[in-house]
């Protein structure tokens, strides 16, 4: 597999100078029209604020459990989802708003969620873990760490099995790469051609553990493919033009020629694992500091589109602003939903029970006391 | 009818389902080109093909979450477990992502599942391979566990397992696979949560499944022969769903119950229809609910040994004359 | 005595095994450098360093079992799960390993291995981190489970467990973990398989353990205060070994019984706890013993609900004044 | 790492001419003295002849269960473990009868506890898969596959903690590789530098399966231990000489560096993968044939010995005679011997149950009925 030049091998969070202009002559870029660049800036944009708006409201305390914030991730979820088609479906870990909204998810439904409301996606019974609209051909939101990659397989191979071009993503994180359930997949996801591509997001910590200090592995992660005999490639997640480049080329080869591949996507999260998470033993402020300012990657494609006259600054604020007011209005939304009805506990548990008609073949008790 | 053994039961049940429904397909270790560690696959390679047979490496947390994620694309995989044992290596995916996925996608996503194999001692595979974890998987909101006694029920609870929407898991036996009864060839399914009466009797109950059904049975020849009693054999077949009004029904007629289980004791299935009937027939019972398990220790490989623990007709009648004492005498 | 908090009184306990005994480690997620995920082993990296406090990959089948091994040589390793829920991916290692391994050596092996962690619901976690899998790992001949309820019981359980030459499971709360009382700063330990009654009483006995003993007593103020009831509360600590012998005279002496749980209803302790009382004590009951689990759906998110999902005062009042009617009215 | 040349990439069982002399000059096998050399080979006719008999008595119906057979892959085992001193220890899967033998396990505790006797090494309680050795540094006997993985990293680990200079043999088969926790120990190993060797005993099928069934990998399954930064070698298992070569130099880098290695070594089971396997769907008569005349370890170890005039042919046949009396020996053993007693099946269950005494600090019940 081809390796870019601006991919980092020390696997340390890196700070090498970035080109913002990094694969934006490349085909599957250059063919976009302006509709699709503001798209993809506008995405990255409505994730970033409705994260920030999510973090207050738990800070405030209307949001329960984990929250788990993709901000300064969001060009791996945009520019990869960016390039799929009708036949291809999602599936990631629990960081994954960025995903989600990426997918069509609407942000009311996701801060309903959020606020545990009746009208979240998950009806308030996923939480910020577990958001799912197969709809949107979007699998959730998986809470156990490398738990949904055979999912994300079994996906990709309904999708061939049914005859169809299409693959799966299935997201990962780089503590996840050491989970058993990993490794079994990867080599049937060989063995057996399956059309799946997946991304491990390195974003160089699981929870405060570096990546060094988790995984033993050649220059990057990806090339642990080499032992299962799959492609793989290494891309810098900072630049949603290089993601969209390397991403493409891994869906080609899934719909083409219906061969898996693994992927690296070198990136970093700004904020704490989860919300809770203090920050504070296993990196310093500064290296959070110089990410932000340095390779951000809403900021980096805003320059590109602004040197190349796709938008001006005013247009962004127009956008941004618009993002911030679909973020406040989603949290109006989730304060003014009810809570799911006591009943509902029961609700969704088993399909058969939420559909009992004549056909149904279940009988007895299937709820204990 | 045709007489056919319980493994063919289960093929035929297998492979009528395949021919009405193309989503169904079968993954396992040695299913195809070996034809099933116990032949239950057999000659099912050559009618489905490679596409639908699905030989796997030994990756059960691999191909069962494969499975899982097929299946909620409207596919309707069978995963064998060479025997379910081996379900403890892929216990996260069986029992958290099956069984959790459609209630945190607030019923978005169902997952029509279903995972079989054997699930018993008795044939000297020692502490490794001898689980019955029926209890541990029914104990999960979002699953269902059958366990087959007999051949024409293992027909119709399979086929019924593959049409249902959620994860179904069964649990049968290698010391059944090879008994033989009639079995109907006419495309009958049999609900889950229906028990089966396999012997009417007014003074006592016995309680169980799977190959302690037979041990049931043995017992309550004794114990008409021997003592006069009436034994009530309830072959529960379903796990979850639990068929409790046949169950309480035959607790308050006999008011004497004794359950039968290769479980271990500790929170076995027995715990909790103990406690149910219990609650639900309290007043009416002449003794204690008791239980006959497994000898609360790992499976012993030894085999005149592993013969003791399991539940065998001296020790399920030792405990049925306590509750219920000799009629003749 | 100090007040300290539940999290302090575990991390205390360790830390007195630790400088007693050199081949006890701490092997975990995130227990070193980051402190802890809930801060239980803060500053022990400190004072024992990166050899004995060891920061493990997302690799729970693989640390576990290397534990095991560790265990076989004669270390005394303790495990931290993150979360009791992520058991699952390791259940074959946990179970199969850990409790089998010394009975098919003839007892030439053994296993002084502890695992700790948190198994609760009730902070919004959902349905893949809520598992409380006492129940599971109980019914396993071979292991040993307890659930401290208190900070004093924490330290003197671990601090047993940590010398039980057997694996030992312990099961703690998230929300227990900053609860502050009185601990004794001196080496004692706590015998596993013995309860401790919280309250006493003679109209009714609760039996709960881990943060459902909490839920009981304050339950157990509310009946006395507004019904009249006295109750008396068990708190079981270790599942087992179970005192069953304090189980059984306390509902001999109230004839009433309720068991409060997080666990899932079926199969669950309660199931397992509610059969021995039916049996020992049948005759002696005035109600048939209840049981007040989590509801028998994968665990909510919404706050509101789970805590309706939870066994709470309101559910756990209920379910006592229909096995002991109120005195006053 | 190096490879050598009689090794076969084409992951098919190959049966290109192999020299009986290869390695035979290797520092480790020419430093052996006489007895040294004939304790290989007895080891070896040992090992066999203790199983062909206990196949008659399985087929006579006196053993329960499985029974995997280690028949044609005896060089693997005896010449691996004669390269261990005091400090080193082996743990293996279910097909354990020759690597217990080796370690220094008698036939007759081996023989009746196949019979599942009072007096067999686990008093009848493991049987065939599940032999153990503490005393000998031997950790069984394991059922299920890949589950010993993690538990052989953690005898070095614990090895390497009490500051021994020692290692621990771990084998497995080829179709273990895919088992999730094999892939997580692996990585541990290595990022800790745990002096653990994994060896894999790749025979070719795994019940059925060929290997290129079952996995995808390079050129050899070793390879894999790219993926974790890790040593790993690759040799030829009909020749015990070439055993202890490649062996002997991962233990020297697990005592001299404290650094884990893959080794897998290529052989070949005569028999079904247990005993009831009707062996008819995934290989011919022929094959087998051929690899018992062509490339059979005693034969080849025995021709090696008669040419340097270590033995001769007469001696030979008496200590084949030997092995077949001592096995002989230990079924009369094992037919004699009592079956374990009634008790004995609540005991061994638990440590302090076996050994209660002032210091017990367990009450209550423990076992239920
Ligand atoms: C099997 C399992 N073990 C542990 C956890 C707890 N946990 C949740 S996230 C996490 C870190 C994962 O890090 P990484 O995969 O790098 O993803 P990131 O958080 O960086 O997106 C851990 C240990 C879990 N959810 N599942
Ligand atoms: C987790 C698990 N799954 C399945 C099995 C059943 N099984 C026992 S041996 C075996 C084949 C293993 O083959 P290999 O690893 O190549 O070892 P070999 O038999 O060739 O020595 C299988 C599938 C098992 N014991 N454990
Ligand atoms: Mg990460
Ligand atoms: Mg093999």
């Amino acid at each position: 597999m081809s390796k870019k030049k601006t991919i980092n091998e020390s696997n340390k969070p890196c700070l090498a100078e970035l080109d913002h202009r990094a694969c934006a002559d490349a085909p599957v870029n250059k063919a976009m029209t302006k509709e699709q660049k503001l798209h993809l800036l506008r995405q990255m944009v409505r994730i970033r604020r409705f994260e920030e708006r999510s973090q207050k409201s738990y800070v405030g305390g209307n949001i329960k459990g984990f929250l788990h914030l993709y901000i300064g991730q969001e060009a791996v979820a945009v520019g990869s989802i960016s390039v799929l088609g009708e036949n291809d479906h999602t599936i990631t870990a629990y960081r994954d708003h960025g995903h989600a909204l990426m997918s069509g998810m609407g942000m009311n439904e996701c801060m309903a969620e959020l606020y545990g409301k009746w009208t979240g996606c998950s009806k308030g019974k996923g939480g910020s873990m577990h958001y799912f609209a197969p709809d949107k051909r979007y699998w959730g939101g998986h809470g156990i760490v490398g738990g949904q990659t055979p999912l994300g397989a079994g996906i990709a191979f309904a999708v061939k099995y049914q005859g169809k071009k299409g693959c799966c993503l299935c997201y990962m994180g780089d503590g996840a790469v050491n989970q058993g359930p990993f490794h079994e997949i990867l080599n049937m996801a060989s063995l057996w051609d399956i059309p799946v591509i997946f991304i491990i997001e390195n974003n160089f910590y699981s929870m405060g553990t570096s990546v060094t200090r988790s995984s033993a592995f050649p220059e990057v992660l990806a090339k642990r493919a080499e032992g299962y005999n799959m492609a793989w490639d290494v891309c810098n997640g900072h630049i949603v033009n290089e993601v969209r480049d390397c991403v493409e080329k891994a869906v080609k080869r899934a719909h083409e020629e219906s061969k898996p591949t693994l992927l690296e996507i070198q990136t970093y999260r700004y904020r704490g694992h989860s919300v809770a998470d203090p920050d504070d033993t296993y990196r310093t402020k500064e290296e959070i500091e110089k990410f932000r300012t340095s390779r951000d990657p809403i900021t980096l494609y805003l320059k590109l589109l602004l040197e190349d006259n796709v938008i001006t600054q005013a247009e962004y604020e127009t956008m941004d602003q618009a993002a911030k007011d679909e973020a406040e209005a989603s949290v109006q939304f989730a304060e003014q939903s009810p809570y799911p009805p006591e009943e509902s506990i029961l609700q969704d548990v088993y399909w058969e029970e939420d559909n009992r008609n004549e056909k149904t073949t279940s009988q007895g008790v299937i709820f204990f006391e | 009818m045709p007489v056919i053994t319980y493994r063919e039961a289960l093929r035929l049940g297998m492979s009528e389902e395949m021919r009405r429904d193309p989503n169904v397909i079968i993954l396992g270790e040695e299913v195809g080109q070996f034809k099933g560690s116990y032949k239950v696959t057999q000659g099912m390679l050559e009618e489905f093909g490679p596409k639908r047979i699905i030989d796997t490496p030994i990756s059960e947390a691999g191909f069962i979450g494969l499975a899982i994620g097929a299946a909620q694309m409207g596919m309707r995989p069978i995963c064998e477990l060479m025997f379910w044992s081996f379900s403890y290596v892929a216990f996260d995916q069986i029992v958290n992502n099956a069984a959790n996925i459609r209630y945190m996608s607030g019923g978005l996503i169902n997952i029509p599942l279903v995972i079989r194999g054997p699930a018993n001692g008795g044939t000297g595979v020692g502490a490794t391979h001898s689980h019955t974890p029926e209890n541990l998987l029914a104990n999960a909101p979002g699953l269902k566990v059958v366990c087959p006694s007999c051949a024409s029920d293992a027909k119709g609870l399979i086929k019924t397992a593959i049409r249902d929407n959620d994860p179904v898991y069964i649990m049968e036996n290698t010391l059944l696979y090879g008994e033989k009864e009639e079995v109907s060839s006419d495309d009958y399914t049999i609900p889950l949560g229906k028990a089966a009466i396999r012997r009417e009797g007014k003074d006592l109950t016995i309680i169980a499944h799977g190959m302690s059904v037979k041990q049931s049975l043995l017992t309550a020849d004794i114990l008409a022969k021997d003592h006069g009693i009436e034994t009530e054999v309830v072959d529960l077949r379903s796990i979850r769903p639990l068929d409790v009004d046949t169950i309480v029904k035959s607790a308050i007629k006999t008011g004497r119950v004794v359950i039968v289980e290769e479980n271990k004791p500790f929170c076995g299935v027995g715990a909790q229809i103990s406690h149910m009937i219990n609650d639900l027939a309290f007043g009416w019972l002449d003794a204690p609910v008791k239980r006959v398990s497994a000898i609360d220790s790992p499976a012993i490989y030894s085999g005149p040994l592993e013969s003791i623990q399991l539940p065998k007709p001296d020790r399920i009648l030792k405990t049925c004359l306590q509750v219920c004492p000799s009629k003749k005498k």
